[in-house]
């Protein structure tokens, strides 16, 4: 993977900067610039072809799976499956305000994304359509690319945990 | 064509080819613009709910902190989203005019112990978020639910929401002031059920009603002990009564159907009739589970959750709905149902559809109403789901 | 069931008698003459002999076990599989101040016995031997022969439930 | 005989006969004494544990307002009792004294909305009933388990608890004034992991530690962060580490295993040694799961949980558990379990028992630690459970 660290880190440097500038929260800047060193992984569950499509789309694939190709490092309830979709909250939770950012390959187009899975928050667990992968996910210790904290974290609504989302932010060049 | 597809053709399945292949794909000239980024953003509902939509209540019996009702669309088979209610969630509350969702809830300071406190939500329909909250004694009944536990007078005016502590009674809520009106003790009678925009009744140990009226301000105007209406020890009706007009219909243990009519003068029993021949009773044939009545009001029809068993299975969920013609009092249609069922509500629309779940299944059935037939399954509506609302 | 009746009501009222005076409680006296109106109900599911207990014995059965013979009218989880067992509570529980009497055939003596289901309190579900068996329950307005309600009502620990437990209080002659 | 098996003999089965018989037996004469009256009574613990007893922690995933700690007896199958700990639960903190049981436990006034409140719970550990609550700040971490979320210091006096806001840092708990006592700022590091009577570490996101030593009055004495100990991004450890005397044992990714032994002077990284040979690697075996490593110190045995997958399998489950001597660096067994497990933990007396537990299912096993003979299975101890504690 060392090449393609080296590959991926100025663009990754880019990232890190735009995202420290949208972050709600001053401390999180410094954190994203080692959140956002991500080496591109591969995808393979996400990359299975969902039956449901059979022509390659550009967004291809159920956003109701766990095999859809964006959640490629989601851990929890998918909100596509809880009165929401794969970029938005279901009816009286809030997205949460912090996030960790993964990158996961798009079979459609071939590129690479960064994606921010948001927490939605506020109620309790949707309890839908349970799905975990860990491409790329880090220990406790590495906040900002671990998907074992209850992103919730630091939301208005607090730390109650409905559902996930995965929401495109930006193309890993 | 994609390079997606053309790594799946290059490379059928296999983990680390894929991940070979992946490591170049940065490096390859990709065809058509990217994906747009995305804002994180909250789904809303439409302000007129379908009439196919509907909710699903859960007391959610092995972890009781966490009732919560569903609300799901059954054309699409979806989860439209949910309300979480707290500690042994009985259901939620709907006025007709659908501008608010009442929900009678209970909450300890530390989960399962600390200080109670009992309270009506109101939440937003569309947002299904909390708009407001109203404080009521924390005596709520602590119950396997059912729907005559909580109910709205007929103008939506007044909420009535039965207490047990074990003392009897009902916690009136002015929906106008949204406050707390009072408390009327039903002593020895239980559970509300509506008989016009200012009256209730409760249903008595012994088989008797208690008939109450209600003033402007939502106090007891009269309160009438009636008559024995029914044997509450030897033939004792179901909870569970549905309403059709001006009469409550009950069904007993034992198959026996009584209708109880009511006017401004009082309610009184019409002409009961048996849902069972002699020889489906030898059979065994009776009702049994929780919301295990449905009325289809336009024309008229009565649904029954119905198996076979011994006396004593009152509870157990039937593989089968039995339609009958409440004017006619004969049986017209025999629903073979997929899973079992302990509760079924029928929607009220011109092409109305039945759903039924059991406290034993997570999941939700949607049939046609009118010819039974088996339309989907919504998995995972609650961990034991027990009655249902129309919204 | 007429006949048996009758020949249950002298020692029904007895009882009822018996019970008023027991209960913390004001207003339960009256409730309780009508609780204790109880027809002997078969017990054919109690009845059912258990794996374990080839021998006949004064108190047959399996107290972990949904067929025990006393369960014969209880609703929830039982207390023998959480820490306690059929006449007493978990570790940290609190006995329910009231109850409800039922009446289950011991085919042990061929006696038919009251017994007070206790549900055991403050604490979160059990979770554990979930068994529901109706033999003379009623209906919610006939609430002490009502399994539906949660016992906990009216008990210091309010209504938080755990489990329930089963004890004798008496025979019914 | 009795007249029960005496029914049965007359009439196998059936209901109605049973029924029949039934209604007859109250005027048949009977035999012996009847069955004494009993009073209701309350379950209490033996004041020492036995060291086959494990609790069971369990975040409820589905229904997190219901958290909790299920105590389970290893030898007879049994559970003891459970705790009720409330929302997004991690679990149960032991002192060495065995005179309480310390719970960080998360409450909202509305359930999963209004106002949080953070608590240490004391237990009574015989009476398993809260004794004393101490009031910390709302900023535990809400995080999937594990067993590095809370600790003691060496002599049980500080109990710290890792707080993720998302601000990083640990709150200090006087167990002897019962007091919170303050908060130590961890920027970047993450977890507690004791090292001494007043010390402890935390690990840090570029692969170094923050070294920690505290006062008597349990305020930071000194903060000092480590040089960089391994890779974080290449090949993080995991954060189950396991303790054998002044070394905490970490494993990587790759199955590199990483001691960090500490002294006064601080902490330094031992020899490393792979788990798996270059074969084995190529047969693609891992660790994964979430307790997934174990260590019995009489022998100085590693227990670790392995399966064969590719990268990003790390949190899924084993059927094997392969156990390492940590002087020798040799892997001495293979245990083959009957279930997938995420999570283990071995006791540590002299006839040890391996328990297993994983995520996705409600039960917990029971295996010889010595031989991996597979002993017993004990149900429903919870609905996700996480990982478990020795009482």
């Amino acid at each position: 993977m060392k090449l393609l660290d080296s590959l991926c880190e100025r663009s990754a440097r880019q990232l890190a900067r735009r995202l420290s500038r949208r972050s709600v929260l001053g401390n999180l800047g410094a954190m994203l610039v080692g959140a956002s060193l991500v080496p591109l992984l591969p995808v393979a569950r996400g990359a299975q072809p969902h039956r449901s499509s059979a022509e390659p789309k550009a967004d291809p694939g159920d956003p109701t799976q766990c095999d859809y190709w964006r959640y490629c490092a989601i851990d929890g309830f998918l909100c596509s499956c809880c009165g929401g979709s794969q970029h938005s909250c279901p009816p009286g939770t809030e997205p949460s305000r912090i996030t960790w950012i993964g990158t996961c390959h798009n079979p459609g187009d071939g590129r690479d994304y960064i994606v921010s899975y948001n927490d939605c928050c506020g109620k309790s667990s949707c309890g839908r359509c349970l799905c975990n992968r860990n491409e790329n996910d880090s220990p406790l210790y590495v906040p900002f690319r671990s998907n074992d904290y209850d992103w919730c974290a630091g939301s208005q609504s607090g730390i109650p945990y409905n559902c996930s989302i995965s929401r495109i932010i930006g193309v890993a060049k | 064509m994609s390079s997606g597809s053309l790594a799946r053709r290059l490379f059928p399945g296999g983990h680390l080819a894929a991940f070979a292949f992946a490591t170049l794909l940065p490096c390859m000239a990709v065809a058509g613009p990217p994906l747009a980024n995305e804002a994180a953003t909250l789904q809303t509902l439409p302000s007129q709910p379908s009439p196919h939509w509907v909710w699903v209540n859960d007391i959610a019996f092995f972890n009781m902190p966490d009732g919560r009702a569903t609300l799901v669309d059954g054309d699409k088979g979806t989860v439209l989203g949910m309300l979480s209610t707290g500690y042994g969630y009985v259901g939620v509350v709907i006025p007709k005019d659908r501008q608010a969702i009442y929900s009678p809830e209970s909450y300890y300071s530390r989960g399962t112990r600390g200080v109670r406190a009992d309270v009506v939500t109101l939440y937003d329909p569309r947002r299904l978020s909390p708009m407001q909250e109203v404080a009521i004694p924390p005596k709520r009944a602590a119950i396997l639910s059912t729907s005559s536990a909580a109910a709205l007078t007929d103008d939506d005016r007044f909420l009535l929401i039965y207490n047990f502590t074990p003392a009897q009674s009902v916690t009136v809520v002015d929906t106008r002031s949204r406050k707390f009106v009072g408390e009327i003790n039903t002593p020895g009678c239980a559970l509300v059920y509506p008989t016009g925009p200012r009256s209730f009744f409760s249903i008595c140990g012994d088989g008797a009603l208690l008939e109450v009226s209600l003033d402007d301000t939502g106090h007891a105007a009269s309160i009438r002990r009636s008559a024995k209406l029914f044997d509450s020890q030897k033939d004792p009706v179901a909870e569970g009564g549905v309403r059709v007009g001006n009469t409550w219909w009950f069904t007993s243990f034992n198959g026996m159907v009584y209708p109880f009519e009511f006017t401004s003068q009082g309610v009184t029993v019409g002409q009961r009739w048996p849902l069972f021949s002699a020889p489906e009773q030898a059979q065994g044939w009776r009702t049994g589970g929780l919301q295990y009545l449905a009325a289809y009001r336009r024309s008229g029809l009565l649904y029954v959750v119905v198996h076979q068993g011994p006396l004593a299975t009152h509870k157990d969920p039937g593989k089968q709905v039995w339609v009958y013609d409440l004017k006619s009092q004969r049986r017209v249609q025999r629903i073979a149902l997929r899973h079992e069922a302990g509760s079924i509500l029928v929607t009220q629309d011109a092409s109305p559809l039945l759903f039924t779940c059991f406290l034993g299944s997570g999941a939700l059935q949607v049939y046609d109403a009118r010819t039974g037939r088996y339309l989907r399954t919504v998995e995972s509506v609650g961990q034991t789901p027990t009655f249902m609302v129309s919204p």
